[in-house]
């Protein structure tokens, strides 16, 4: 995801390509890097990194072990439990709210409303990003004035939770409603009903225009596109729509309050943003960020779902008002109508291209719905172009523009991808399309434009300014393709025996980021204890991923020491570094770089003591195998005896401690090429998918096992969002979803067989080489998809999702 | 083991608690999260565990819990809160009257008890009334001297800042109260 | 607490082989229950019976425990994945999940776990359809059922000796050896 | 400032230059100090000489501040122990009858020293260095037991009330073997022998088992035996000996030891105990446990004081023994019985100090020699009894001949342990007694007599290592305030115009004792932090020192505070926790403020470092002209400033770059510089009934500076509570077969209010360059002053001298009919 897209930064980026500049630029951003050493390692140099290490909490796991949030319950004998009460109306103001009954009622410790001391009025986001948030401030824990149906009213704290939801029935809201609008564009004409006065924001952001319900709008351009576009060279437009998609966490937004013995008011949640949390709540109830504490335990899955703090106001006001523990966990209906979605967007693609085929220009313009608050509103609709339009760096003449716009529906956030699903359906379809116009192999098509190594990209920074351009250090597409071409069998792909049945293989590209460049911040500590063994703490936040493991792994390649000889302690507010949060694909490039460098100085102190030990220079020592030893003289010492004669020794002691924290202007794009081989029915449109192939190119991956978990937890989201209705509303806005068996999750049998490949590149500014994974395949499945039902019988679809109906009206089009 | 029903009039509510005829009040409060009174011999022998049992302070760890029942009984948890303290407690802090801590609830509590019956003691009346608590931490002089301060507070009490402290500060810190460095004695130097 | 919404009863289970009576309240589902009694490998991802994270063999049968009644569940036999194995000593399906990186965030896998040995005893062979058909009604977000898939068809394997487990539960055949096994019992740190 | 300007700055001319050098070369201390602008004038400091409020104190007036028993309803399955102790003082367990403590209901188990959960090794409960230099003797359930109290077995039970009678239920038969109780007699060949041979692993120096020997030790230095020769020869000069004797003293910690063990969720081994030195139990349980340290993680919540009887390992092996056996969370919790019958105490002594002098005062040679009643363990014995020399001794440094020898001996009674002064007090009580004794005979002015050979600035003191080998541990002084104590203290006691009661048989007297301590381990000790900075300006502070009560993590955040120009609530201590913090040795040997704190300080100005260059940026300056101070960064040129929350979200947030602002320090030297005392007593002395009354005691002592000035008064006072009982009560008996007496607070005299006369405390501030702002140490410095004192002060009033603690009436009125008698 892209904030660098900020309100704050004016340039709107007209970046001139010509040759002066051009060369400026390559001392900005020089292909070579200043690498530190052994950050380049052979494979067979390699000790912990590029290793099947076993995820450290995976025993917990498998035997039900492992603490999530909730499962912290029996520590608080007097936990007390919440429930949320919402709005039944798409818009209106609440005129009363009867809480007698509840309070009257055994068991129930509180009820807060909009009115009560304990709810903070302040406006905010509930979006965990940098600070201030390129987000506006147009939220209130409870709302007097409701925006969709789902917006939480009121709040109860009792002594069970069959209590505290008795409780949230009972209570009686009085309603003055407003007209409502649910449909973006309707929303975007000036007559529509308005949900924002404008003393109802703060923190606006650029281009937002309340009166027309607009949040905000964002252009880029590189070069002239109308020139290009009124050129000699074909315009071919194309439109594309997306699902209003769940995240489905397994593990609902939980979260759990309550001040210890020390004042500090704790939080355990699962969230993906701590140290934003922490900083978000105090501003909010204005306490000190001092006397807050956030920690994470287990977390059920994130997806982006928690990447804001959607949940922690309600049981934090709670507490403080009861004085005892409270407990929230939503229900998984309000998980699918009251938490948070992927943003349904618009997308229309033009481009200007040649006869053989050269791309002139490409102009997308995005309409997205960001429901009704703007919480990463700007910022999503911003990667729907500054991911997938680098993939085409060539390109001379590109523009993106984009409008988010409000509407009386449940509201929108991060989601996995960020944007770039959305916009790489849009790219890709579209060059997919053209390609076939113009009766040219759209996989030869794309590696005509594809991005390389050298190249300098200027449109990730289009709407950032130059500052956010990037020089291409390293990019794997090329290999990518290959093998994903050969694993899916493009070249010798058999027809069914079946005349009506036809199969097809669509093909695409994309490109993510790895971290929020400029816009990231990391930080780690490491002490060795005497026994050669050492506590790693680090902010960055293993939401499920395995970066925990990751951590352990790029700390272990360091010191020479086992994974398991680290204890790693991470994203706790007061015991651990600071850290942005798991968002972005940042977490192992920028916290494990931050790691990195913690152990490189504890490492420091080591080889230290082992010139001590060994009487010879640093210079001749390393780490390894548990043992500082000489590569003169093949002396060596082992850690442990380093450990002990630092802490007990005669001469003098030290306690080896390490930090590192980790910045960059740098986020390397991770790059996929998706493959899907469908077979159609023609006369019924249905359609089967054999197999998903999908190469992915992420540096070197620390850990491969952990990262095909990624590509393929990735791809089978990604897979959802081109087959699935996602959640769909009513005329009112109101979600029809409320339990997984009405939401078209894929099962196992509905799932196809997910190959990923792993194509190594070594990315000099990363980790040990690495960039991200976690992000990038779960872009691809629904342009892929669109372009092999294209590729089988001819037809394209553009609306999400791809359906056997879709597929019959349009053959049936074609033959009438 | 036979268990009885007890109500106590706690800190001004009525609260019934399940007890084994064995147990002490301490062991009931204790287990009841009143961990404010501290076991520190189980004889009565150094008022660690002392609260008020209507209106008498009692050393907790001998009184048979089935004696207290239907009594309304007084703790440490009763008086004040961290950012509102009553000005015994308040007193305690001004003047460093407390080290490790283990001791001062029970102190207090004594402490109280002496000056609802006496608001103006001697320095030699509080040394015979605190003469079962005992303290290993403070040689008891900054604990008299709270307890004498205290007795000004209360007097005049309405003139003390709401918070009992001795300045207009809201957290009634020392630092805060501008006293000027190293010169500082409004820990109570010599009353 | 036990959900006192309305009276509670005490029913008397055998829960991974310990006979207890516990107290249920007329509100609480059985995951609730056992939830309480500390065997939080029960989850709860939904709101009654469709994502399958609280499975437990009840009387041998795997059920959905956020979907039952206490009293339904009244003088039963239950198993909690936390009787398969430990962490030392995995139950196959355990040490294979471990093995074949099945696991991320982890929450549905215990359900996925008790399904997966439901599957097994019942098919010690079965085809990587029958894996998918087995786990269909277990909602994963994390992993696209790949390696889960994978993990059960390789714990069939080993069940059936085809692949010898290392003691420790080792790495699957296929894997790249641990970092870890070249050193000595501490990562080589220990001078003995 | 190089070291070598420095050795040759402090250079006194003597012979030292060598040994400064040596000293520069092998430890950083004095360079750190020298190039750190330390020194701080009074109006320059921000939050050091302050009266912090104590960051606890609101939690401990209101009952809310948590000790380890307090943790009890965090753990809903929480188990409760109780151990099973000897009552015969020698034997061997033959059987042990657990059937019907197990028959109980609610029994999980009861532990044998012939169960598997329970280790056999050998290993010492002293919380020292390592190894220990305490011998390995002590198996955690005893198959041989060799005192009255020895732990044989234990139970863990689900409520304390089940846990007790299933302990009375637990059935041990005995072989007995002869005990001894006298140390000397210990010492017989045939007396009964308390070790055999592979009883003991990492034995202490001198040791011999077969006499109970422990350990023996002796260091000289000049000639002695010449000098008293020398002396005895002349008529200007004579020798004087003298022997003095201490009994057991209890710690009273108010809060019994208490453990909770227990394993998380994350496997870890946690320990949630009221211990002083938490990273040296994580060692010991890893080692007796066998499981590696890093699964074990030690923390302490607040604690009930430890005064020495919680640097040892005492009670976590049985709750962590009973833990694994019961497979849920343990609480052990100790009764007040067990703390005076079972647990620790400071040792019994046996003392001769024998000096020579010259008749105008100047002392010639002193020769000291102890012998220590260790008990039945070995537990720091050769360590405290090193001390009742190593602390005394410097208060002369001038005296050319020196010798101290000491033997530490086993007998079948209660184990001497470390304890506040440790050592100290029986050496000062031997050192400054004699002094007054001698001074007396020679007609001279006690308190000028001292004062002529007493400690100076400048002085190079050779006695604090008479033990060890080469120059390394002999130290300079170079903060010494001890005549102004006296000075001060003279005065306010009013030494100079004392006025006699009207009574005849009343006799008014004054008595002085000097005191000297040290400032942590000289080259033992170890202490480190992390300071971490959150965007709002505030700071986390990460410490391994420990807070036992003394108010350290008050005192660690007014450091930090003043280095980084923010008030000491905006740094949030987190302290003491093996997982969390860095390493520490732990809190005693007065270490805290002058190893902790100075670790501290350099992370802090780790952090500091950052902060200017955050400073720097946002102002435009060069951080050469920037300081911390009032929460901001600010220029001494331009008056430009930052707050350091600005700079806090810059940092974080900022556009352009970002860093989370960490630091970190360590501290280690083989610096442990003296703080000084003067111990004033003031009595009169009913010379009819021996009956005494103290009528004020005077304490003026020079810690450096005080960084929180109300704590360290605190610390004196209390300090010198435990001196008083020293003096005048307490003590342990025990009857011939080594049943003890004392069971309780009520048969243990501890001084009540109503026991304490008028207090005055005097801080006198010096500067110890190589402490952090000029601090030394002052917890333990108290304790060793009023036995001397007193028995100073009553040979003052009515000539007879006392020289066995504790002195009552009686021994008073003995003492007064003797010397009549000797008059007659």
């Amino acid at each position: 995801m892209s904030e660098d897209d900020e309100p704050a930064k004016p340039d709107g980026g007209t970046a001139s390509q010509s040759d002066p500049v051009e060369d400026e630029r390559s001392e900005e951003h020089p292909l070579e890097w200043d690498e530190p050493e052994n950050n380049d390692k052979a494979p067979d140099e390699r000790d912990s990194v590029s290793h099947r290490a076993e995820k450290y909490d995976d025993r917990k796991l498998v035997t039900g072990q492992a603490k999530y949030t909730a499962d912290y319950e029996e520590r608080y004998p007097d936990l007390a439990y919440a429930a949320v009460v919402r709005s039944e109306i798409p818009h209106g103001r609440v005129t009363d709210i009867d809480t007698s009954t509840a309070e009257a009622m055994d068991g129930v410790e509180a009820v807060l409303t909009p009115e009560s001391d304990a709810v903070p009025d302040a406006k905010y986001t509930s979006a965990g990003q940098s600070y201030p948030e390129p987000s506006p401030w147009d939220m209130h824990v409870l709302n007097e004035h409701v925006r969709y149906i789902g917006d939480p009213v009121a709040a109860v704290a009792a002594e069970d939770r069959a209590t505290a939801n008795a409780a949230v029935e009972a209570i009686e809201v009085s309603y003055e409603e407003d007209d409502y609008v649910t449909d973006p564009e309707a929303a975007f004409d000036s007559d529509a009903p308005q949900l924002f006065e404008d003393d109802e924001v703060e923190n606006e952001i650029v281009g937002h225009d309340y009166n027309r319900n607009r949040m905000a709008h964002i252009e880029g351009e590189l070069g002239d596109v109308d020139a290009a576009l009124d050129g000699d060279a074909h315009v071919h437009e194309t439109e594309w729509e997306t699902i209003r998609q769940s995240h489905a966490n397994v593990e609902k937004h939980t979260a759990l309050a309550y001040t210890n013995e020390d004042d500090r008011h704790v939080l355990i949640t699962s969230t993906q943003v701590p140290n934003h949390t922490r900083r978000q709540l105090a501003h909010l109830f204005d306490i000190p960020i001092r006397d807050i504490r956030v920690t994470k335990p287990r977390v059920g899955g994130g997806f982006g779902g928690k990447q804001a703090m959607v949940v922690e106001p309600i049981p934090l006001a709670l507490s403080l008002a009861t004085d005892r523990p409270v407990l929230y966990e939503a229900s998984r209906q309000e998980e699918f109508y009251a938490m948070r979605s992927r943003h349904p967007m618009k997308v229309r693609t033009r481009t200007a291209v040649t006869d053989d085929g050269d791309i002139e220009a490409i102009d997308i313009y995005a309409l997205s719905n960001t429901g009704a608050y703007g919480s990463h509103g700007m910022t999503v609709a911003g990667n729907v172009g500054s991911k997938p339009l680098p993939l085409y760096s060539k390109v001379p003449n590109v523009h993106f523009e984009a409008d988010i716009v409000h509407t009386n529906t449940p509201q929108t956030g991060a989601m996995r991808g960020y944007g770039a699903p959305q916009g790489t359906l849009a790219l890709e379809g579209h060059l997919d399309e053209v390609a076939r116009d113009l009766g040219l192999d759209p996989i030869e098509f794309r590696r005509r434009h594809h991005m390389e190594v050298g190249d300098l990209d200027e449109i990730a920074g289009m709407m950032g300014g130059e500052g956010a351009n990037r020089r291409i250090r390293s990019c794997g597409l090329s290999e990518c393709i290959e093998r994903g071409k050969e694993a899916i069998g493009y070249d010798d792909l058999e027809q069914p025996d079946a005349d009506h049945l036809h199969r097809g293989i669509g093909m695409a590209l994309s490109a993510q980021g790895t971290g929020v460049a400029g816009d990231e911040l990391g930080a780690a500590q490491i002490m060795m204890n005497e026994d050669g063994s050492f506590h790693l703490q680090v902010g960055g936040v293993d939401i499920g991923t395995g970066a925990d493991t990751a951590f352990l792994q790029i700390a272990a390649e360091v010191l020479g020491c086992d994974e398991d000889d680290i204890i790693v302690k991470s994203s706790d507010t007061d015991v651990t570094p600071f850290d942005y949060g798991a968002y972005a694909s940042s977490t192992t490039y920028i916290s494990g770089m931050a790691v990195k460098k913690a152990a490189e100085d504890a490492k420091e102190r080591i080889l230290d003591w082992g010139s001590k030990l060994l009487d010879e220079p640093v210079e001749n020592l390393e780490t390894g195998d548990g043992t500082v030893y000489s590569e003169n003289s093949g002396d060596s010492v082992t850690l442990e005896e380093i450990g002990y004669e630092a802490a007990y020794g005669d001469d003098e002691r030290e306690h080896i401690l390490g930090k590192g924290t980790h910045c960059t202007e740098e986020s390397p794009p991770p790059f996929a090429a998706q493959f899907v081989d469908v077979t159609v029915d023609e006369e019924t449109g249905e359609f089967e998918v054999h197999k998903l192939v999908v190469a992915v190119d992420c540096g070197v991956a620390i850990n491969p096992g952990m990262a095909e978990g990624q590509i393929e937890g990735a791809n089978h989201m990604s897979y959802e969002m081109a087959v699935s209705e996602g959640i769909t509303l009513d005329d009112e806005g109101r979600a029809e979803v409320s339990d997984f068996d009405e939401y078209g999750l894929p099962s196992a049998t509905e799932t196809p067989p997910i190959e990923s490949i792993l194509v190594e590149t070594h990315e000099p500014t990363g980790p040990f080489g690495a960039k991200s994974v976690a992000e990038v395949p779960t872009n691809t499945v629904p342009p892929a998809l669109s372009n092999a039902v294209r590729d089988a019988v001819g037809v394209r679809i553009r609306e999400m999702p791809i359906t056997a109906e879709k597929i019959r009206a349009k053959l049936d089009e074609r033959g009438g | 083991m036979s268990h009885m029903q007890i109500e106590l009039e706690l800190n001004g509510e009525t609260e019934t608690f399940e007890a084994s005829k064995a147990d002490s009040l301490l062991d009931v409060l204790r287990a009841n999260g009143y961990t404010g009174a501290k076991r520190g011999c189980d004889t009565g022998a150094c008022g660690f565990c002392t609260v008020h049992v209507d209106g008498e302070p009692v050393t907790s760890c001998v009184t048979p819990v089935a004696k207290a029942d239907g009594a309304s009984v007084e703790t440490i948890e009763g008086l004040g809160e961290q950012d509102d303290l009553h000005p015994v407690q308040q007193a305690f802090v001004d003047n460093t009257a407390l080290q490790c801590g283990f001791c001062i609830p029970g102190m207090i509590m004594r402490s109280t008890a002496l000056l609802d019956e006496n608001p103006d003691p001697t320095e030699q009346e509080v040394r015979e009334a605190l003469s079962d608590n005992l303290c290993r931490c403070t040689g008891y002089k900054k604990i008299v001297e709270a307890v004498l301060d205290a007795a000004d507070r209360l007097e005049g009490e309405r003139a003390v800042a709401t918070d009992g402290g001795p300045q207009d500060d809201a957290d009634g810190r020392m630092l805060d109260s501008g006293c000027p460095p190293g010169r500082c004695d409004c820990s109570g130097g010599e009353p | 607490m036990p959900n006192t919404g309305g009276i509670s009863v005490d029913i008397e289970l055998t829960i991974n082989g310990e006979r207890t009576t516990v107290e249920a309240g007329s509100a609480d589902d059985l995951a609730t229950v056992l939830r309480q009694h500390g065997y939080i490998g029960v989850k709860c991802g939904c709101d009654g019976g469709t994502c399958g994270a609280s499975k437990v063999f009840v009387d041998g049968e795997v059920r959905m425990a956020c979907g039952m009644a206490p009293r339904e569940a009244d003088g039963s036999e239950i198993r909690t994945v936390a009787a398969l194995g430990t962490q030392d000593d995995l139950h196959p399906v355990q040490q294979a999940f471990v093995d074949n990186f099945a696991v991320q965030c982890g929450f549905c896998i215990p359900g996925m776990i008790i399904q997966a040995v439901a599957l097994l005893d019942s098919n010690p062979d079965p085809s990587e359809r029958e894996v998918r058909e087995a786990l269909s009604d277990n909602v994963c977000r994390c992993t696209g059922y790949q390696k889960p898939v994978e993990a059960v068809l390789d714990a069939a394997g080993r069940m059936r000796g085809e692949q010898s487990v290392a003691a420790d539960g080792g790495q699957p055949a296929s894997g790249p050896p641990q970092p870890g096994e070249s050193a000595g019992c501490c990562g080589g740190g220990c001078d003995e | 400032m190089s070291d070598s300007e420095k050795a040759s700055d402090l250079d006194d001319g003597t012979d030292s230059a060598r040994a400064e050098e040596e000293k520069a070369a092998t430890s950083g201390t004095v360079d750190d100090a020298a190039s750190e602008p330390d020194r701080k004038a009074p109006d320059e400091r921000e939050n050091i000489t302050t009266n912090a409020e104590k960051d606890d104190a609101r939690k401990i007036v209101t009952g809310e501040a948590r000790y380890t028993a307090d943790y009890r309803d965090r753990f809903p399955d929480l188990a409760h122990g109780k151990v099973v102790r000897s009552d015969i003082a020698h034997g061997h367990v033959e059987s042990v009858d657990t059937s019907a403590a197990e028959a109980l209901e609610g029994v999980d188990a009861v532990i044998t020293p012939f169960d598997d959960v329970v280790p056999d090794k050998l290993y010492s409960s002293s919380g020292q260095s390592y190894p220990e230099p305490s011998p390995w003797d002590l198996t955690v359930l005893r198959e041989h037991v060799r005192f009255v109290g020895d732990p044989v077995a234990a139970v863990v039970a689900e409520d304390p009330e089940t846990a007790d009678r299933a302990a009375r239920k637990v059935d041990i038969e005995y072989r007995e073997l002869d005990a001894v109780f006298d140390p000397e007699e210990a010492f017989d060949e045939d007396a009964p022998q308390l070790f055999e041979a592979n009883e003991v692993e990492n034995k202490q120096s001198g040791a011999d088992y077969s006499r109970n020997l422990e350990s023996h030790f002796e260091g000289e230095i000049g000639d002695v035996d010449a000098a008293f020769e020398n002396a005895g020869d002349r008529d200007n000069a004579r020798v004087i000996e003298t022997t003095w004797e201490t009994p057991y003293q209890s710690h009273c910690v108010p809060e019994p030891h208490t453990t909770i063990a227990y394993t998380d969720e994350d496997d870890r081994h946690v320990f949630i105990t009221s211990t002083q030195v938490p990273f040296h139990t994580r060692r010991q349980i890893a080692h007796l446990f066998d499981v590696p340290i890093r699964d074990v993680r030690v923390t302490k919540p607040r604690i009930g004081a430890g005064f020495g009887s919680k640097q040892e390992m005492a009670i976590e092996p049985i709750a962590f023994a009973l833990h694994l056996a019961a497979g849920r969370p343990v609480k052990l919790e100790m009764t007040r019985r067990e703390e005076f019958t079972a647990l620790r105490f400071r040792h019994p002594m046996r003392m001769r100090m024998k000096t020579a002098v010259t008749d105008d005062g100047d002392i010639e040679a002193m020769d000291l020699d102890t012998l220590s009643n260790s008990g039945a363990y070995g537990t720091h014995g050769m360590t405290v009894a090193n001390n009742v020399g190593t602390k005394p001794l410097p208060l002369y440094p001038r005296v050319p001949n020196v010798r101290f020898s000491g033997d530490v001996v086993h007998t079948n009674l209660p184990m001497g342990a470390a304890m506040r002064g440790y050592g100290a007090p029986q050496g000062h009580f031997a050192v400054e007694s004699h002094m007054d004794e001698v001074a007396r005979r020679l007609d001279l002015d006690p308190i000028e007599f001292r004062l002529q050979n007493a400690v100076r600035e400048g002085d190079l003191d050779r006695s604090v290592a008479i033990l060890k080998d080469g120059d390394r541990f002999t130290r300079k002084i170079r903060s010494c305030g001890i005549r102004e104590c006296v000075r001060r203290g003279k005065e306010a006691i009013g030494y100079d115009d004392l006025e006699q009661p009207e009574a005849d048989h009343l006799h008014r007297g004054v008595g002085m004792a000097l005191i000297a301590q040290g400032s942590g381990v000289a080259g033992k000790e170890l202490g480190a932090a992390q300071v971490k900075m959150n965007e709002d300006g505030s700071f986390h502070l990460q410490v391994g020192g420990v807070d036992t009560g003394t108010g350290a993590d008050t005192m660690f955040s007014q450091i930090a505070a003043e280095v980084l120009g923010c008030p000491p609530e905006d740094v949030v201590v987190i302290a003491a926790d093996t997982d969390l913090t860095p390493f520490d040795y732990g809190a005693y040997a007065s270490s805290t403020t002058y190893i902790s704190g100075r670790a501290v300080k350099n992370a802090a100005e780790d952090a500091k470092e950052r902060l200017l260059e955050w400073g720097a940026k946002l102002l435009d300056e060069p951080p050469e002209v920037l300081d911390t101070g009032d929460g901001r960064v600010y220029s001494r040129e331009t008056g430009n400033r930052a707050s350091l929350e600005e700079i806090g979200y810059e940092a974080t947030y900022g556009d352009d770059q970002r860093e989370h602002i960490l630091g970190d320090g360590n501290h280690s030297t083989d610096e442990s510089p003296p703080p000084y005392g003067a111990q004033f007593v003031d009595v009169t002395v009913n010379e009819e009934t021996g009956e005494y009354d103290l009528n004020k005691l005077v304490f003026a002592a020079d810690c450096g500076v005080a960084i929180n000035p109300a704590l360290v008064e605190g610390q004196i006072e209390g300090g010198e509570h435990m001196s008083l009982e020293y003096a005048t009560s307490g003590g342990l008996s025990f009857d011939d077969d080594g049943n003890p007496d004392v069971l309780g607070f009520r048969q243990y005299g501890m001084p009540r209010t109503t026991d304490h006369p008028e207090m005055e405390t005097i801080l006198v501030e010096t500067h110890e360059p190589t402490g952090p702002f000029g601090a030394k140490s002052i917890a333990e410095l108290p304790t060793n002053g009023v036995p001397p004192a007193l028995s100073n002060a009553i040979r003052d009033a009515v000539g007879v001298r006392l020289t066995e603690l504790p002195f009552t009436a009686d021994d008073v009125k003995a003492a007064l009919d003797e010397q009549a008698g000797g008059e007659r």
